[in-house]
């Protein structure tokens, strides 16, 4: 199978996954208890306002239809208005997009740096001192919550020492890069014990199985075994598991952007929790969705690219 | 047992070898440390082979035959402690270090290992296994090497080999990666072929078509392979001499048809007979009683004993010598005259 | 076959295929549904307390006909009628006493027993769920079945990573014995022990065979143990039967082709015994595609136009037993002798 | 006095959409001030009125005519020319009930003319209230013709376009930039009227940068770490700390915020149980057992002052001579007994989640009312549900704040005592003096007489006692060394006009 | 346990009890239960108790930990913290883990169409992140303590199923289950006596590591504002109360995090010695 009909199946099974999912948004939000008119609305709100906002979210409609006119209008790219931003829902995801997707890929890279050779490291020495210190070092900072972690950081290294700026997002790309290096670091902290974890085991594995032996029984030079060899192979359950950390990450990005004050869409997330904004919700959560299964898709090809056994024959 | 002993009785042993040995090792152990605890996984083990022999290396699982091989290279993981000599043309392989070794690996001793169906990395292409052997030995450019590559893919019977340069292990039967192994062994003409157990995990056709193919290999480039194999009939089909292991030492050793017609050692004896052959049918097997000691649990004396039908007193107190018992035809056992009678009263 | 009045099993136009899982994108693509054809049409009969052995190259579906016989795959289409009902109509408890009738005994003596569970709770399992002991008797037939097969008494208290390869096999027939059955399918007993434990396995399936009159369905791919241990034999290629008949007269004078390629292919123990051409050329195609006609053809040298169109059906041979070959009469009389 | 630089200020929270009539967070209300002027403006004190871009207004005999004149060269920010026209499209936007939620503040107008620099208001009764809301946001004067330039159907669209193209305005300052949620930045408007004291026009700074950090904590690290120049909203748990630091000051402005916590007086609860709150006494009690200081010293770290009146002593027509109901469990205890609750009795307080102030206070409650037999129980909820059981009457005690949109009495008294409108915040409470007092002096010109009533309304509500008085707090906010003249009103707004940076 | 009966546990469990993981592990869980369960008996003052006297004061014999912002005792308030954190450990995590284990059980080993719909369903969960869903389902059911445990098993029970359903899966082709079959054994015997032991193992190595990491999702909801509610000593809740006092009263917000990192480092420890443990022999 071509890699590009290996693309089309793939974004098939998306499908059902996405109808699901737009299923279980529209509930959750209709679940929410409380009439969200009055959560949306100001305390001094009258009734006849009250009224005017049902109407204007479609509340007064029977379910099905509502469901019916969610799923068109998310078809059709209209996510509505958000209630607490006064502007399209799609809009202000939009601004907030580019801050989210810097940090998680920020972070990613970080965690990256740090894990991948350490992870070498760690399994090549494995047993040994090196390792026992590199594993004990991110199984702490395992146990910590990534507030605490960032917590410390912004305290020691932004407050007080004055290295860094104090949170926020800043306007250039370097500014950019300044200004998320603290929140980053936290979450590429935690995210990085994960890899490592994973990456050390599985190089462990790599390094004793048989087709490794084959290769060095080849007299290859010591390099292309480790690069071309062990860690290609060590890559592909790593792989798999950074796709399903993104979820992590994204979850991270929600208390480190709080913590941080980064203007993304984890901050945008809570704030539309805490306030009840019902279109925001169903756009952040369709949009984290879809980001989610973009990661899914985008590890699956890797995964394919890496591992020829993937694509059927 | 010490070592002045062993080298004489070894000397005694294969005195055979008329040209100068390529390959000679002599009292080669491997031993792991597993928990604190030293487990000899190959003991003093000594043999010799000339160009363009087939030695065969029969035993069961677990007495130590792969990890000779492993041992000759110095690939044992993880990491084993090798003592004794591996003298390939006049040099010690022991004491080599990685990068010089690196240059005999591949390049002068290539080695087939057992599990065709985890030995090729998943994730390459045929071609590419290949040729990052032909780069690393030889100075072909990359066209060169290509064609090479469809030449070996050729020479080990691998039907529209051009075509087939790009597929990955996967896309391959068994046989055919076990063929493709012999290819990436013989890519650069080596002169010793380690071929572990090349045949097991096939079906009797195929186990045919490979053998054959490395005995014709053998003789077009007068290649000396050892051949580790549990099967009998193989070492029969295919080998100029055997050695007979178990629990990690050489416990028989000559040429293929003394050892198959007139072999000393009880254990050979029982291997022989346990393999049903012009026997009425149904009627009860001969069975050597009991399995193989574990490496962490072995006897004082011969590793046998316990499971010999002839064991004496000797038997459980020392491990028996290494000692030629007709012309080029060795054994350990302390009591080979009694085992002589013993094959004649079986058969 | 229609030599035996009674047979324990008879087994008719047995076929099983297994689909290939297609994916919503073959679906969408009208990519046709594929399959492997593991069995295609197998007849047989098995008679009581006969061995019958089963050969055939890896994945020609031995272990496909050994599933279904216990029931652990469902046949595509085919019957397989045991004490004449029909194996598929069993529900219930009749498909618990079938199945404690016909016991299976594994390749794999590592994975086939469960390995958090002593001997001894493996085997007071098999007679509890079946009911075979009241309780108070279960540990004196538990040491009893344990002396059976030839294990020490305190091998009930441990645990199967205790045990080599060879005594797990026993264990796997203990558990098998336990429940009084008159057929065992064992298949691949031996294959994944070492040639000097084999024999003390084969011997014990001999002996109990002898002693409680069993019916045996014997799988391997080791010739000269098959020819040793069974009666008759069948030589399976690419999920058809293409030679069965008594073992002795087969292994002798084979007719098939096949059958003859693969006997010569078996290494001989004698030395002086080389052949320097491979017995056969090619590899088994794949049970995705069978070909038409005679699967054989596209590795038998004797092939003509009729094998590649016509598949050749099981015809009774002079000496015994019977080929699926359009050239049976030619072979037959070319059998060396 | 120094002209010129950027004030970068952190805020708590973003502005969305800075239009008068749209604007109903604070964020947004408390920032159009600065782009918007109004007619009329709220003076230094936060009670008195000045005249804006009206130079002032007069009143008819009736009261029911008042009359603007406009001051002459007014410009916006585009510099062209502030006419009766725009006057008159603003107001007129401001009171039509189909656009803002504040159209209702302007009930009173019947008809309004523009006619030279004169604007006319025409009123179905008469308004005491009118200058006030004249001089607050909902009522700011903005470009006739810019605005209707901008694309869009309704007004509101046309609102947003208008917005998102940097608006012109008549304010101290534009619109240069705004990222949502990230930072906005204004700058001067060259074209301001309003004169500094060096006699050249204000505003003082060039521009102010504003960024949004939500997080306290993180604000305060911003400005201890020099990042910025001010932050708003600094816990008052951090005064102390921050006064200590050399680079900083801390200031606290007076407000109309006030804490208070309303109680259900209906005779029933909503789930039908009977509800001692229900009798006056037992308010008073609880009143009297609960001793503001500790809340203040607790909640808001000392800073603040118990309530003396319904309202802020920063509003309007407030009468509060003394603390109301100051700590006295021996008297509590004594009214309990009176009202028949010798052993005390079981009450639920609803707070906000995840409030560390709620949970103080909740915490210091508990043992307060211990002391006279209540057994306080906590019910936490989120802000919306605590709005819905507002609404509903599905409480017994909830925290609850305030802060004055208008700058007059009528709002906060509305909201809280008036029960007509929204039940006297939820309370059920229902005085029949109260509400006639209330309803006349929505109509009373006469401004003794209309403090007579707010003083009567005031001492009825303060007896009565619908709610647990707590405390006005005021409006926190931390400023580096050079900051000087930044202001925020009583009502919130954030006022940069007279802002400057020492260099 | 006397030395009789742990003579009596096989040689493998011995030799992982005697691991230094197991001893620190063990020892830091048997202490964090012992605190939850009588943090009366060690914590030396009222957790709750306000004392204007002693309002911030930094660590002293009286206070080993210091005081907060009220004046209550940190170490008090930690060790109360014990009590509800391990309840997070123990019920956001337990039922998850029984109704993970018995569907994924279930599907893993009949497969069929029942298993193609839990597919698409554990892929619809776990395109939301984690902390989305969890944070989206507390606000609707309001926050608390026990809110939030449902929230979190709404979500979590799918990871459990889908690590059991994977295990179930390797462990349904190994020949001991086809073995049950033949015996004529009926599924549930199959599924619950023979599978779930031999699959269990990375399940409950991952509970434990799910305990911890409980613990934290726990701070981060108490952080925000959505777990467990002030006054309830939780460590979360108490690092967002010391947070404002980083510098003025570091202690406030270090004591708390100290007991999250060593519980948390607590689980994972045991989780990789009850691993080892539970790891099959041959
Ligand atoms: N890394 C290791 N550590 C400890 N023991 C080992 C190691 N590798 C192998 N052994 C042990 O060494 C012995 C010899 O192993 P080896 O693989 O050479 O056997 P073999 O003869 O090749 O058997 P087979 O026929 O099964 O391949 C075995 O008992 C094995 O358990
Ligand atoms: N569950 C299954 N799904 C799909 N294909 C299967 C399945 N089980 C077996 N097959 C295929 O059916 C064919 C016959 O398999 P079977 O296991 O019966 O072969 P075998 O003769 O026992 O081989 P071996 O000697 O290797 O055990 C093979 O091609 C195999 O790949
Ligand atoms: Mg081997
Ligand atoms: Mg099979
Ligand atoms: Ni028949």
């Amino acid at each position: 199978m071509s890699s590009i009909s290996y693309l089309f199946s793939r974004l098939l099974q998306i499908v059902p996954t996405f109808l699901l999912v737009m299923i279980f948004i529209f509930l959750l939000v209709r679940l929410l208890p409380g009439d969200p008119a009055i959560a949306m609305a100001d305390a001094k709100a009258t009734e006849a306002q009250l009224e005017q906002i049902r109407h204007n979210l479609g509340l007064d409609q029977p379910m099905p239809i509502q469901f019916a006119k969610f799923v068109g209008n998310v078809l059709t790219g209209d996510l509505g208005n958000s209630i607490l931003q006064k502007a399209p829902v799609l809009a202000v995801i939009q601004d907030r997009l580019p801050v989210t997707l810097f940090l998680a890929g920020y972070s990613m890279a970080l965690a990256i740096l740090f894990s991948v050779p350490l992870a070498f490291v760690a399994a090549l020495y494995r047993d040994r001192l090196p390792d026992l210190l590199i594993r004990s070092i991110f199984q702490i900072s395992l146990s910590m919550p990534v507030f605490y972690i960032g917590l410390i950081l912004l305290s020691i290294l932004a407050a007080r020492l004055k290295w860094l700026p104090v949170g926020g997002y800043g306007e250039t790309w370097a500014e950019h890069f300044s200004h998320l290096l603290l929140p980053a670091l936290t979450i590429a902290f935690y995210s990085s014990a994960i890899i490592l974890r994973n990456l050390r085991t599985s190089v462990i594995e790599v390094l004793d199985a048989e087709y490794i032996q084959f290769a060095r029984a080849k007299g290859l030079p010591q390099r292309l075994v480790l690069f071309r060899h062990v860690f290609r192979n060590a890559l592909i359950s790593t792989v798999t598991l950074l796709g399903l950390s993104i979820g992590n990450l994204m979850s991270g990005t929600l208390v480190t952007e709080t913590v941080f004050a980064v203007p993304g869409l984890g901050r945008l997330m809570l704030d539309a929790i805490f306030a009840r904004d019902y279109p925001l919700i169903q756009g952040l959560t369709l949009t984290f969705a879809v980001l989610v299964s973009l990661v899914f898709l985008a590890t699956d090809m890797f995964q394919s690219w890496l591992d020829p056994r993937l694509r059927k024959s | 047992m010490s070592g002045l002993i062993q080298r004489e009785s070894r000397e005694n042993a294969l005195p055979e070898t008329a040209n100068r040995p390529a390959l000679s090792v002599q009292g080669l152990s491997t031993s792991f440390t597993k928990q604190g605890r030293d487990l000899k996984a190959v003991n003093n083990v000594s043999f010799d082979l000339a160009p363009g022999e087939i030695l065969g290396l029969v035993g069961e699982s677990g007495s130590g035959k792969s990890i000779t091989l492993r041992s000759l290279i110095g690939i044992v993981r993880p990491q084993g402690r090798i003592d004794g000599s591996v003298l390939w043309k006049g040099r010690n392989l022991v004491t080599m270090n990685e990068p010089q070794l690196r240059k005999i690996r591949g390049r002068e001793i290539a080695m087939i290992f057992q599990e065709p169906m985890s030995s090729l990395n998943p994730l390459l292409t045929i071609g590419l296994q290949i040729t990052e052997n032909l780069k690393a030995h030889t100075s072909l450019g990359r066209q060169e090497r290509q064609k090479r590559a469809i030449e070996l893919l050729d020479l080990v019977g691998i039907p529209a080999a051009a075509s087939r340069l790009d597929d990955y292990p996967h896309q391959f039967s068994g046989g055919m990666r076990q063929r493709v192994m012999i290819a990436i062994a013989l890519a650069s003409n080596p002169e010793l072929l380690l071929a572990d157990e090349p045949t097991t995990a096939l079906d009797v056709t195929i186990q045919d078509q490979i053998l054959r193919l490395i005995m014709d290999l053998r003789t077009e480039l007068n290649m000396a392979v050892i051949l580790v194999t549990h099967d009998l009939g193989v070492v029969a089909q295919s080998c100029d001499r055997v050695a007979v292991m178990y629990a990690g030492r050489i416990i028989e050793s000559g040429s293929v048809g003394t050892i198959l017609k007139a072999p000393q050692h009880p254990y050979t004896l029982g291997l022989l007979q346990s393999v049903p052959q012009d026997q009425p049918p149904r009627t009860p097997l001969f069975s050597i009683d009991g399995t193989p000691p574990a490496l962490d649990d072995m006897p004082t004396g011969c590793a046998f004993a316990p499971r010999c039908q002839q064991a004496q007193g000797t038997c459980l107190e020392s491990a028996p010598d290494f000692s030629l018992v007709g012309s080029g035809h060795a054994a350990a056992c302390h009591i080979l005259e009694t085992a002589r009678p013993s094959l004649g009263e079986n058969k | 076959m229609t030599l035996h009045p009674n047979p324990l099993f008879s087994i008719q136009d047995l076929t099983l295929h297994f689909p290939l899982t297609r994916g919503l994108a073959d679906l969408v693509l009208r990519q046709p549904a594929r399959e492997v054809r593991a069995l295609n049409g197998i007849n047989l009969e098995i008679s009581q307390g006969e061995t019958l052995g089963i050969v055939g190259e890896s994945g020609c579906g031995k272990s496909t006909l050994a599933r279904c016989l216990v029931r652990l795959l469902d046949p595509t289409s085919g019957t397989i009628r045991f004490q004449d009902q029909n194996i598929a109509n069993f529900k219930g408890t009749e498909r618990q006493t079938y199945n404690r009738q016909v016991q299976m005994i594994f390749q794999d003596p590592y994975s086939s027993l469960n390995p958090r569970m002593t001997v001894g709770q493996i085997l007071d399992e098999a007679l509890r769920v079946h009911e075979m002991r009241p309780e108070t008797e279960r540990p004196a037939r538990i040491a009893e079945l344990l002396d059976l097969v030839r294990l020490p008494r305190n091998a009930a208290e441990k645990l199967p990573h205790e045990f080599s390869g060879g005594q797990r096999q026993r264990i796997g027939i203990a558990r098998a014995l336990a429940v009084e059955p008159i057929c065992l399918v064992a298949d691949e007993l031996v294959s994944a022990l070492d040639v000097s434990v084999q024999a003390q396995v084969v011997n014990l399936l001999l002996e109990l065979q002898e002693e409680l009159g069993l019916t045996v369905l014997f799988v391997a791919h080791d010739l000269r143990l098959v020819r040793h241990v069974s009666h008759q034999v069948a030589v399976i290629y690419l999920g058809s039967i293409v030679e069965i008949g008594p073992s002795e007269t087969l292994f002798r004078a084979p007719t098939h082709p096949y059958s003859q390629a693969l006997l010569s292919a078996a290494p001989s123990l004698n030395p002086e015994e080389r052949h320097d051409k491979p017995a056969i050329s090619g590899e088994l195609p794949s049970p995705l595609n069978v070909p038409a006609g005679c699967p054989f053809h596209v590795r038998c040298p004797l092939a003509t136009a009729r094998c590649t169109s016509e598949k050749p059906l099981l015809k009774p041979l002079p000496g015994g037993g019977q080929a699926a070959c359009h050239h049976a009469e030619t072979s037959v009389g070319e059998r060396k002798q | 006095l120094e002209r010129g630089g950027t004030l970068s200020f952190a805020r708590y929270d973003d502005s969305t959409l800075i239009d008068p009539i749209y604007a109903d967070r604070n964020p947004d209300i408390w920032m159009v001030s600065n782009l918007y002027d109004t007619l009329l403006r709220t003076g230094e004190d936060g009670k008195s009125l000045e005249p804006g871009l009206a130079t002032g207004f007069e009143w008819s005999q009736d009261g029911r005519i008042m009359t603007l004149t406009l001051k002459s060269g007014l410009k916006f920010s585009d510099g062209s020319a502030i006419t009766a026209d725009d006057v008159l499209f603003s107001l007129e936007r401001a009171r039509n009930p189909e656009l803002g939620a504040w159209s209702g503040l302007l009930s009173s107008v019947e008809k309004i003319e523009a006619k030279g620099d004169k604007v006319t208001l025409k009123l179905k009764s008469p308004d005491p209230a009118l200058p006030s809301i004249l001089a607050t946001f909902c009522t700011a004067i903005m470009p006739k013709a810019a605005f209707q330039a901008e694309p869009g159907q309704t007004d509101q669209e046309k609102a947003q376009a208008f917005y998102a193209n940097l608006p012109v305005g008549s304010g101290p300052f534009v619109l240069e930039s705004h990222k949502r949620g990230t930072s906005m930045t204004l700058t001067r408007n060259p074209h301001y009227w309003r004169k500094g004291e060096d006699g050249k026009p204000l505003p003082y700074l060039d521009a102010v940068k504003f960024v949004i950090i939500p997080d306290d904590a993180t604000r305060v690290l911003k400005l201890q770490a020099g990042e910025i120049d001010g932050a708003e909203f600094i816990p008052f748990s951090r005064v102390d700390e921050l006064r200590q630091d050399p680079n900083l000051k801390v200031e606290l402005f007076d407000s109309t915020r006030i804490n208070y916590m309303p109680i259900n007086t209906r005779e029933k609860l909503a789930d039908g149980s009977p509800n001692p709150l229900a009798d006056t006494k037992v308010r008073q009690a609880l009143n009297l057992a609960t001793s503001k200081e500790a809340l203040l010293k607790l909640v808001n770290y000392g800073n603040g002052k118990p309530m003396t009146s319904l309202m802020s002593s920063a509003t309007q027509l407030h009468y509060g001579p003394d603390p109301l109901y100051p700590y006295d469990p021996a008297k509590a205890k004594a009214l309990l007994a009176e009202a028949g609750y010798d052993n005390g009795f079981d009450v639920t307080i609803t707070t906000l989640a995840g409030s560390a102030d709620d949970a103080t206070l909740f915490t210091a409650l508990q043992q307060m009312w211990g002391a006279i037999g209540v057994k306080a129980k906590v019910e936490q909820v989120d802000n919306p549900t605590r709005g819905a059981k507002n609404r509903s009457g599905e409480f017994q005690i909830h925290t609850y704040g305030w802060v004055n949109d208008v700058n007059d009495p009528a709002q906060v008294t509305g909201w809280l005592g008036y029960y007509p409108t929204r039940k006297a915040v939820g309370t059920g409470w229902n005085d029949a003096r109260f509400n006639k007092l209330f309803e006349a002096s929505s109509s009373e010109t006469d401004p003794a007489k209309r403090a007579a009533q707010y003083k009567e309304m005031q001492e009825i509500y303060a007896a009565s006692a619908p709610l647990l008085f707590l405390y006005e707090t005021p409006f926190s906010v931390a400023l580096s060394k050079q900051v000087e003249g930044y202001r925020q009103s009583p009502l919130g707004n954030n006022e940069f006009s007279k802002a400057w940076l020492k260099r | 346990m006397t030395a009789l009966t742990l003579s009596r546990l096989p040689a493998p469990v011995l030799q992982a009890l005697a691991r230094p993981a197991f001893l620190i592990g063990g020892g830091i869980i048997l202490m964090s239960t012992l605190f939850a369960l009588f943090p009366a008996a060690f914590a030396p003052y009222d957790p709750l108790a306000f004392n204007y006297a002693a309002i911030q004061q930094p660590p002293s014999l009286a206070h080993p930990f210091g005081t907060d912002n009220f004046g209550r005792d940190i170490l008090s308030r930690v060790i109360w913290a014990y009590r509800i954190d391990m309840m997070i450990a123990l019920f956001a995590t337990i039922f998850a883990l029984l109704i993970g284990v018995t569907a994924g059980s279930l599907v893993g080993y009949h497969g069929g169409w029942a298993d193609t719909i839990f597919g698409r369903c554990v892929d619809a969960v776990i395109t939301f992140p984690f902390l989305v869903l969890v944070i989206a389902v507390v606000a609707m059911l309001g926050p608390g303590l026990i809110n939030m445990f449902v929230a979190i098993t709404l979500v979590n029970w799918v990871y459990y199923a889908r690590l059991m359903r994977a295990e179930v899966m390797t462990q349904t082709a190994h020949d001991y289950v086809s073995a049950g079959r033949v015996m004529g054994y009926s599924s549930g015997r199959i599924i619950f006596r023979h599978i779930l032991p031999n699959a269990i193992t990375p399940v409950l190595t991952f509970w434990m590591t799910d305990m911890a990491l409980a613990i934290l999702l726990g701070s981060s909801l108490g952080y925000l504002g959505l777990g467990a509610q002030p006054p309830l000593a939780e460590w979360g809740v108490l690092i967002a109360e010391g947070r404002n006092f980083i510098f003025t009263a570091w202690w406030m917000s270090l004591c708390p995090g100290i007991a999250i990192v060593l519980t948390g480092l607590g689980f994972s420890l045991l989780g990789d010695a009850v691993a080892d443990m539970l790891r099959p022999k041959g």
